[in-house]
């Protein structure tokens, strides 16, 4: 019995293992659906209830400081590629906005993560989950095609301001805010007392999913891998220093570390594929589901929660 | 065929990538297609597996029965607009309907 | 914080959203199939349950009532249609099958209702609810077609009374009433913990479905959207006299009010297909869908809820 | 009420009636998938929780002994359905793979029921049904094709250990084992709260399924239905004469006789379809999903739970 | 082609409700139809768009292999039954295939 | 057609088991098959009803476009390993492509 592994990990190195052994699993995409959906409200719905419970202070500064993050991270991450990597404009326009943007399912493995450890977070979490989304998205296309008279704005920013994501997360937020702990209690079964199962399922299918494209890897050289590997753990260190300007507790810290650290396998991939085609989707996939993801789950987060905790519990 | 479905039209049929499919509907319509028919599919083709059963890299089926002034029309801007960057794949036949009105 | 607002209905209103922005949000069939499973069953169990408890007494006669009220309400809507609406022949007929007919949907909103209101009732309603379903298609199909040679009776009789809801909640009563409460006991997490999530996961696609519908509504023009709006109501008082002949007891009364006052989108919508053919699919389903259905949820049961109570607090 | 029904049970058989009506009831392949995923983890993931509390002694015995059990039970078959029914050596050997592999619906049906009567089984039994799974099918093979050189063993190899099965049973056991009790406290509402109900739906599914197959019974003669029927509690005597020998508890006696008693209707059909295309697949399908299925369903399980207590009384 | 599958049949593909799936396949078994394929599908025609993701109002595509007597026939008959008050749509095809004996 | 789709090619379209599916698809990818579309379906032949909503019985629906040799190439191996045993129809159409290069 290896005591402290959490098993939920586990789970996603099974789904793993078992795509790269070619075995015949696979979940139908309407689980995938279905439990990302579940995922996606009750993140949302625990942010509102604890809204409901302490209305939130500060809350403006600390959107545009969220917002700010979005745009550093993905300017940095296009620099790097184009100086470092030679990507073309188009390509590293397209990666940078994956890294710029965040991953959910991160986020929820880090909120089980959190949960276990016992440790309380801002109930603003979920608002600048949300709000990190987007930034990135319109600045890789910025990016990739200047300020261009064609550019479809409007379509774009409907796809991504109602993309599923974001409105699960914010359907949830207010779902939960509104009803407040009481009137959601017999919605907790469903979206509170399964969640961490339900998230072992999702990385189930993540794990198979990520050694879809494993194969990428080597395709796209040891540039691209190193950039997965590298910018997870910088762009952590960014978040926190953010989180300390906003004043966040410690767990909000490790979450928005976190948040940096990841980068989007959904809607930014939907986004890029639509305002940039010229773009290579498996290279940014590649990065972000075959690498980038499974480090943030198995070594990211428990490093950055060591970290903030390190940093937080330093005098001052 | 005798009698029946004399009238001859072409039938087009469009694989290409999932996620174009709201955007494609849109570019058909605008051109005139009145009638279309969608279903879901996977393959193999240059752009490689299109197979995995997450959205990202599925395929749709497309097909328009129409008549050859429009089939070429549909051909020619899908070309232009989608044959550069995206996984795509068109073909055509030659079919007999019933009720010509219903493809223009 | 909104205090008193159940938050499955807010569930139904993110649906609605989602799908009048045409917000990138669905939920596979298979999950809507999943779902509604789970709700039928656990409706019939309940109810199954309490049967094994209390045997149910006046069944016959309540039985007898039931099938009147049915095709009273089918005539009622016909002859609304016909002589008010100018509606053709079939269009009436199967518009006023699915007004005679009941919505399973609006029956467990209704039930959740009473779960957080903490009052009971009979254990026969859900046996009413599919008794409740049967007349009113038949008699529909009669009144487009008359007593035709053609009519293939047998085909629809099975078609209805093999439906997907029937079955399940007959064979759900059974299992309920046939394992009683302790047999049923490892059966709750599933069943009865997880309902009213569940619930809220059905209503978030309803509202996506009703969306959907919402278009036909400028089409059908002033009268069937007042017509979709006036008959809940007006149904549900007729339903609150029967409630009184049956002797029901509150929650009794509450729920065949809200049986009465719904409008069937899925058995009826399937038997009219097929056996009037002539008549506009389209029609029915908006007003049920798009207007009954959200009427009865947001503004229908707790209207019903107030006037039964105070029907039933007058002294007599 | 009937008390003593598992209800369960009726959840299949509210299937088979649906299946036989053929009513409009059926369950996505989807929900199917999901339900046998969340089943097999359940499964592993409980031997595995027991291992981590209390480690196997005298495994490597009682898997041998369990490859012989496999052995046997294979040879056994084949010789009667060359013997007295006069079956081709292809469909003989195919039937046989069937019959001496093992059901896992079967098994779970095992499980809930010990669940119920409170009865504690050895933790390695997930392993043992694994390992039961396997020597039948390359054994089946064996037997219709002799030792061919063209026999691509390796393909066979990887599908028969790669299949969903073996992977979800082995991959919960391992996750069970290294997280063990405490750590996987957060993941129980999902697998074992809900466990019995999503029996009960994949029960109804089976039953559905099964009604598909009643209809080859007629076909394949009375000699298969005979062999279907007697089959199960010859060979669970047989699992039990085992289970003596590797000094398993009861539960683990019921749980082998079970399993020695069911056949196998997702492996072992896969691989007889690719590596013996010339037996019929509805053969074997019939005999075990329709016939020998709900058998060990409704009466095999108390059955053997009954003789097994009955022979472990016994003073010795 | 050359030797391999030289004889020729009609491919008679019929997009139409979902909701006919059982009915239709009863018609056209009854016509005589020994074998057929059906996939799901989404659409639009004259009746509208089709393609929400709930039975009302999806599609199927029904594929007939045959020889062209029962191709006529099965037309005629889902013409006749079907035109009128059900969203459908039919087309003919020539193919050519092995095995001749199984496609009537 | 004028102009735009003038190259003929062939459609062969494959109807069998979904078990086949990885079988198959490794089989015509040897035989040198660089494209092909894959769609699930149900129906009926002489192997009996494959409809079940579970994999064991349910079919694919595999089209190829690609030349005359390689079309019948793939018949005659597909009809070599496949036609005894398993349940499989296939056939053959004239179909016009843009970008000849892509399929062979
Ligand atoms: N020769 C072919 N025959 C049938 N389908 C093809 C063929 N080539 C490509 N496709 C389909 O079209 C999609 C896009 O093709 P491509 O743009 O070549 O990657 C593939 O994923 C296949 O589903
Ligand atoms: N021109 C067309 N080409 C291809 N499919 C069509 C066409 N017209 C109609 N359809 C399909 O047939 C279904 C019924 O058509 P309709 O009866 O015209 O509404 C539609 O939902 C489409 O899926
Ligand atoms: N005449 C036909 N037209 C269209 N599809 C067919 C036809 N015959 C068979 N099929 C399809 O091919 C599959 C296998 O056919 P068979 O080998 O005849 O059982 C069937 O399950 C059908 O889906
Ligand atoms: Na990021
Ligand atoms: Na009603
Ligand atoms: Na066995």
């Amino acid at each position: 019995m290896l005591s402290g592994i959490d098993p939920i990990v586990l789970f996603f190195a099974l789904g793993l293992l078992a795509g790269v052994l070619k075995a015949d699993l696979r979940l139908p995409p309407a689980i995938y659906e279905f439990v990302s959906t579940l995922l996606l409200l009750a993140i949302g719905m625990k942010g509102g209830i604890e809204l409901a419970r302490q209305p939130a202070t500060g809350l403006v500064s600390d959107l545009a400081l969220t917002l700010l993050l979005g745009i550093l991270l993905t300017f940095l991450a296009f620099f790097i590629l184009r100086a470092l990597g030679r990507l073309d404009r188009a390509n590293a326009a397209a990666v940078a906005a994956h890294y710029g943007s965040v991953s959910i399912g991160t986020f929820a493995v880090a909120v089980a993560f959190l949960g276990t450890a016992g440790i309380a977070y801002e109930p603003t979490l979920p608002l600048l989950l949300v709000l990190l989304e987007i930034p990135a998205i319109i600045l890789g296309i910025l990016l990739a095609r200047g300020i261009q008279a064609g550019t479809p704005w409007g379509e774009i920013a409907r796809e991504v301001l109602l993309g599923k994501s974001v409105l699960l997360l914010l359907g949830g937020l207010v779902i939960g805010w509104a009803a407040g702990p009481v009137g959601l209690e017999p919605l907790a079964p469903l979206f509170f007392d399964l969640f961490k199962g339900i998230l072992a399922i999702f990385l189930l299918e993540m794990g198979l999913i990520a050694a879809d494209h494993l194969g990428g890897f080597r395709r796209y050289g040891l540039f691209m891998g190193t950039f997965a590997l590298l910018i997870p753990p910088c762009f952590a260190m960014i978040g926190i220093g953010f989180a300390q300007l906003m004043g966040l507790s410690l767990g909000g810290t490790i979450l928005l570390a976190t948040l940096a650290a990841s980068a989007s396998y959904i809607a930014a991939p939907a986004a890029m594929r639509s305002a940039v085609p010229e773009a290579n989707p498996a290279l940014s996939l590649t990065a972000a589901l075959a690498i980038t993801f499974p480090f943030n789950i198995l070594i990211g987060i428990p490093l950055y929660q060591r970290i903030a905790t390190w940093l937080m519990e330093m005098p001052s | 065929m005798t009698g029946l479905a004399q009238t001859h039209r072409k039938l087009l049929t469009v694989i290409t990538e999932s996620n174009l499919e709201r955007d494609l509907v849109r570019e058909i319509e605008a051109l005139g297609v009145r009638g279309y028919t969608i279903s879901d599919a996977r393959g193999r083709g240059d752009k490689g597996l299109r197979a995995s059963h997450w959205g990202h890299s599925s395929n749709i089926r497309v097909e328009i029965v129409c008549d050859t002034p429009l089939a070429e029309l549909v051909l020619t801007k899908l070309r232009e607009k989608y044959y550069e960057h995206y996984a795509i794949v068109m073909w055509v036949q030659d079919v007999e309907v019933l009720r010509p009105d219903k493809f223009r």
